[in-house]
């Protein structure tokens, strides 16, 4: 390859635009990739990330469901099984709770169960994050709890390039994986390759190469960890920072090398703090890096409180700039 | 109602100079979607025999006593002024988050709640302003709540969404739908073990109907005959759906049928039909007749929320509800016609109602935020 | 089953020497639980005009074609004999987990299943023996799945309670009561997307009825006109608990209502009863005509599983049941008096499908457990 | 306080006995609690943790539900927000995760939503554990699912004693606790005091004292972790047993402190490994001792799959003493 084809022609594009294209693609791919969810069809979606499929593929595809999670879900596993490859969209992540048993009990097992009969092809994407002042219902950040289930698959994506190669190999990927998108980061705009790519799930990525310091983030944590890195940097502190882009299949070995090589880490993540995402990370790194840390893996997350919804209140319960800064500081002693 | 209240009311008392005959069918309507066209393009023509609860008014003959007809009236008219300026305070950036609006049901809360005792309990939804205050919340903190202010009900942590006031029995907005299908029948469940004759009325949507903890709630409300009424608001769509589109059942007090349970179903821009209904179903509950499926027909006059622009209906659908469906101007008419009330006194009461929300927006605009600390404050009693 | 097959055949087909007239009401049952007597001490007397569904059986006129009939008779006399066989292989402590029977429902699976193609789909329930070989299993499989074998069906990983077998559209058994609605709901969309003219049948229990999730999935195949048939053994208890002590509605076919579907409720024992109703469902289905609900009336003559000695119900109880209910007896019977069979030849099926059966148990016994690093494939594919 | 009035009068009850007792003192005591769940009633329950407690209080208080998870849950926030201090008791602890909305929008959120107007006085009592050949629906240990949930508390007794003091302590307080017991442990006999006493949530208990590692534990793997010890103290290695108790509120403190005296710790849960239990705890001991520690924090947990039926597979996916014993050796290399 030369020079100039791996440097691929790219364009901006949004968030929300890369999660339509990347579904938009895989539907016109595959005849069996249908998206259910509630208001998804003609009018879009409430963030408008199926605009234009509806149109396009008609409401034997693009499905709007009545108003009851557990079931439409539990219907596109049902789909999934019987050779359908169904996007569920959940509006708010928060909804995921009233879809539990379908996707714990029914979908992360039933191959298992089955000893290996058939295939649940599910996409299910949800969104996630706190910010908007949307109060404790329409907040939260839940992608631990499906990090915990064996059967599951979860991505994480921060930046529209990653969301759309991820979201089409989730599309194509035999398991029910659950995709998370920051409500924050719709209207983020981000290169793009123009040409069709993937990318596979379990690849951390690292966004910032640097020698003092591993920030290890999830989501829009990965932008915050970037800044943080540019204030560091005035400072002369190189931070190098990890996108985990999936908690499952989980890319250790890169976290674990970042860690081993810079000596010290901070695990970023946006979901309540205990019995999270970041005990797990920061414990996987310990325990495959101990001798080479010169200080404890510290974690910053959420505050372990409901999400409040005064912007006054609700904006010290979440990881901040400083928060990141202070850590490295500290750590750096 | 942002601007002069005066021409405000003249705009709801106004008969409409150009009465409309069309509007969508509801009732008759097939419960299953057309796919290939877009829902509701147009509003087909209206049968001349309404459909029962939403067509024609069948108008209680004798009004309540004056007192109960004026309380009525004037909790419409605040309810209205409140989300009118809830709408205006959003629209100015003054608040965070969404703002689900009442504006066009106020018949539903208010005759249900009229029918209710302080210390029975309702739970609300995320579109709950207008049940708080129908249930008895004062105006400034809830505006204060919404605005974010430690003076609201929930010190600013809960929002629009999410305002209680256990004081009068308010057990809470949802931001789950259907999230309280369940919490309503367990403060029945209570009122009965505790036997204190309470009676739970749980309100929701047309969309909420579909959930299935509806199903599991109402069966254990008949199995142990609890009383609780579960008020269905049928305004015609959830979010952007039309509930044709979503509902298996033509009308959605059919699903009561599958319950067990009685069902009725009412005109929800009449008060005074809503007050009958409810009244019925409380005494029934309260004498230990159990649980009561209720619809009510209305309508949303506004958006989802504010900022939605509701291309989802026709401008001719929204002016044939308003045209005939604004429950204060029917109750409005109807007090006029007997008598009880006056031009310049409904007027009056409007004015009134008018300062007082004014002065609950600048209550709550001039109100402190919370202590950023306050955040990690109420996790556990 | 366990002893001489030719005796247990002779108890099978005998006409009870005591012919008895008391049994529990049921349809006309309160839906109440009377909390301060224990449920059903003992059973009321029958009234003359039997309920639908589940009194005096209605009995078809015509038999269908001998092959169907002799081939229900076989499958339902393999599943009595399977199940008996795991009840001898669970107490012998030869089989881990628990062992929920089917014996006297076997006229669902067999009426139900008949009525279906191969490549149908169906979803099963805890109690899933009867539906999979009805659905075509392989005796030796299930067995060897049920004593946790490589041979069996999941490879030892899911046993009795989750036994799937996809070449021949059964979608598997399942743990969690309701958990498959949602699944054949989806099933059957996929059916009219690929447009293949699959049908699903959904088997549930009584118990089931009452989650939430039935009525979420039954919406949407009402809305979207699904090929699913939502079919419910109604054996009269889920667990301890008789089903009227926790069900709303009289008749649990009435929750149809509710969904907006069309219902019908059958005599369970009835194969060729639940052939016919099942067979009409399936047609309406294939032809785009939508889903149907369906009520089984039937009864399980062991406990909840075994080793359950089942005093919540009473022996009366049972045995009005056994011997006025037993779906192989009742077939029997009607395959003598139509000249279809003899006894000799219902006696040869019997004692071929005892000797097929206990060579499945010897197949089982013998095969190999899995290596334990299976424990860690299939998670993902 | 004399000594013999510090050595209370005991006697050897079962761990359902405990439960069972505990649940009627608490009936007597406060009219306000009642018992619901499936089965309850005049079967006792399947398990048979409330056996006589039909016969004493009645069909009033302690209810037969239908099979309705969600609903009878939901129902269970309402009354306790209403006066009531119900204990809803799910079966199988599967089964939570059909009450996921009811318990994590719902139950935890109510108080602080409303700002502290009211309180959600409700235990929730559900089972957990493997290693009956239940398959995947019917062996979950998902306590790590409600641990990570701001606005419950999480308790998870190992024995007879603790399960009677935790659960009576559960259910007076006046916020949603979901309360683990582990179905193999309901047989196992331990000493309990003949007189009325309760252990307060939040305090983790040193099992086995000892000085060269500590042995974080939970639930049934404190049983496991002291048969371990026997083991270890054979060769000259004193293990410390750290019964962790209550998931949240978490007594770091004391786990820190051990963690530190000893210089190496384990941490041991029957949960799935990932994002659960184990990589938390380890997570707070790197964190707060790091200086103390000799060698990584080490994690013991169930296997990464769904729980399989056959007892020879099954086995190798839960902790043994074995694995524990390897640990330790490995640890001190
Ligand atoms: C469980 C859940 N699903 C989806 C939503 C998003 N949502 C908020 S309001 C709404 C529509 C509700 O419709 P309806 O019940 O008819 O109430 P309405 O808004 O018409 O008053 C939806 C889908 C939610 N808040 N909760
Ligand atoms: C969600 C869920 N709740 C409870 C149970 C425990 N359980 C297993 S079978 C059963 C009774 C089911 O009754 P029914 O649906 O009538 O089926 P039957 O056993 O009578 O065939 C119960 C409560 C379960 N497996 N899943
Ligand atoms: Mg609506
Ligand atoms: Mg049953």
């Amino acid at each position: 390859m030369t020079a100039t084809a791996t440097a691929k022609p790219t364009r901006e594009i949004t968030f929300r635009e890369a999660i339509c294209e990347a579904m938009a693609e895989e539907m016109r791919r595959d005849e069996a990739v249908i998206l259910i969810g509630e208001d998804v069809g003609k009018s879009g979606g409430i963030f408008k990330c199926s605009e234009g499929l509806w149109a396009e593929f008609g409401s034997n595809r693009v499905i709007d469901a009545p108003i009851a999670e557990e079931g439409y879900v539990g219907l596109s596993v049902g789909a999934a099984m019987t050779g359908m490859r169904p996007i569920a969209e959940l509006m708010f992540g928060d909804f995921a709770l009233l879809t539990m048993d379908q996707l714990v009990n029914q979908a992360a097992k039933i191959r298992y169960m089955t000893g290996g009969q058939c295939k649940v092809s599910l996409t299910v994407r949800l969104s996630m994050g706190a910010g908007r002042s949307s109060a404790a219902q329409h907040s939260q950040s839940l992608h631990a709890l499906f990090a915990h289930i064996p059967g599951l698959k979860v991505a994480i994506p921060s930046c529209p390039r990653d969301a759309k190669g991820l979201l089409k190999s989730a599309i194509r990927d035999d398991n029910p994986v659950l995709f998370f998108e920051d409500k924050l980061m719709y209207n983020d705009l981000g290169e793009v390759p123009e040409q069709e790519y993937l990318i596979p799930l379990g690849q951390a990525d690292i966004k910032r190469p640097g020698s003092d310091v591993t920030l290890v983030a999830t989501s829009s944590m990965v932008g915050l960890s970037l800044e943080a890195a540019e204030v560091l940097a005035a400072e002369g502190i190189e931070a190098e920072v990890v996108d985990v882009r999936c908690l499952y299949p989980l890319d250790a070995d890169t976290i674990v090398a970042s860690a081993k090589k810079t000596g010290y880490a901070i695990v970023i993540d946006e979901g309540a703090a205990r019995y999270g995402i970041t005990g797990e990370l920061a414990s996987v790194i310990q325990e495959r890096a101990f001798d080479w840390l010169d200080g404890p893996v510290l974690r910053i997350a959420a505050a372990d409180v409901p999400i409040p919804f005064s912007p006054v209140l609700e904006l010290p319960t979440i990881p901040d700039v400083a928060r990141v800064v202070d850590a490295v500081r500290s750590l750096r002693g | 109602m942002a601007g002069n209240p005066v021409i405000a009311l003249r705009r709801w008392l106004s008969v409409s100079p150009h009465p409309r005959i069309f509007s969508r069918p509801m009732a008759k309507s097939s419960p299953r979607p057309k796919k290939s066209k877009p829902a509701r393009s147009a509003p087909a023509t209206r049968s001349k025999s309404a459909p029962r609860g939403d067509g024609a008014r069948t108008r209680r003959t004798r009004l309540p006593d004056a007192d109960t007809v004026w309380s009525m009236y004037r909790k419409m008219v605040e309810i209205r002024s409140f989300e009118e300026h809830v709408w205006d305070v959003y629209t100015r950036g003054l608040m965070p988050g969404l703002a689900h609006l009442y504006i066009g049901e106020e018949a539903v809360a208010v005759g249900a709640c009229t029918a209710l005792r302080t210390d029975d309990y309702i739970t609300s939804t995320h579109r709950g302003h207008g049940h708080c205050l129908a249930k008895g919340a004062r105006l400034e903190g809830m505006m204060a709540e919404i605005m974010g202010k430690e003076a609201g009900y929930c010190r600013g942590k809960g929002g629009s969404m999410h305002i209680a006031d256990m004081s009068v029995g308010n057990l809470g907005a949802n931001g789950i739908v259907g999230g309280s299908f369940g919490i309503a029948t367990g403060a029945a469940l209570s009122a009965k073990l505790r036997k204190t004759d309470q009676v739970a009325v749980c309100f929701f949507g047309d969309g909420a109907a579909n959930q299935g903890i509806l199903m599991e709630a109402a069966n254990m409300a008949v199995i142990w005959n609890l009383p609780v009424i579960y008020l269905c608001e049928n305004n015609q769509y959830g979010e952007h759906t039309p509930f044709e589109a979503v509902t298996g059942v033509k009308e959605i007090v059919d699903r009561a049928k599958g319950f067990g349970m009685d069902g009725e179903r009412v005109d929800g821009a009449d008060v005074l039909a809503v007050l009958e209904v409810i009244r019925r179903a409380v005494d029934k509950a309260r004498k230990g007749g159990g649980p009561t499926f209720v619809e009510a027909v209305t309508y949303r006059f506004k958006g989802h929320h504010v900022g939605d622009a509701a291309g989802y209906r026709t401008k001719e659908e929204l002016a044939w509800w308003m045209d005939n469906k604004d429950p204060i101007q029917l109750l409005a008419r109807d007090m006029l016609k007997a008598g009880v009330a006056t031009d310049e006194q409904l007027l009056a009461v409007q004015e009134q109602v008018e300062v007082e929300v004014i002065a609950a927006v600048e209550f709550a605009r001039e109100a402190p935020y919370p202590a950023p600390e306050q955040a990690f404050e109420d996790v556990y009693s």
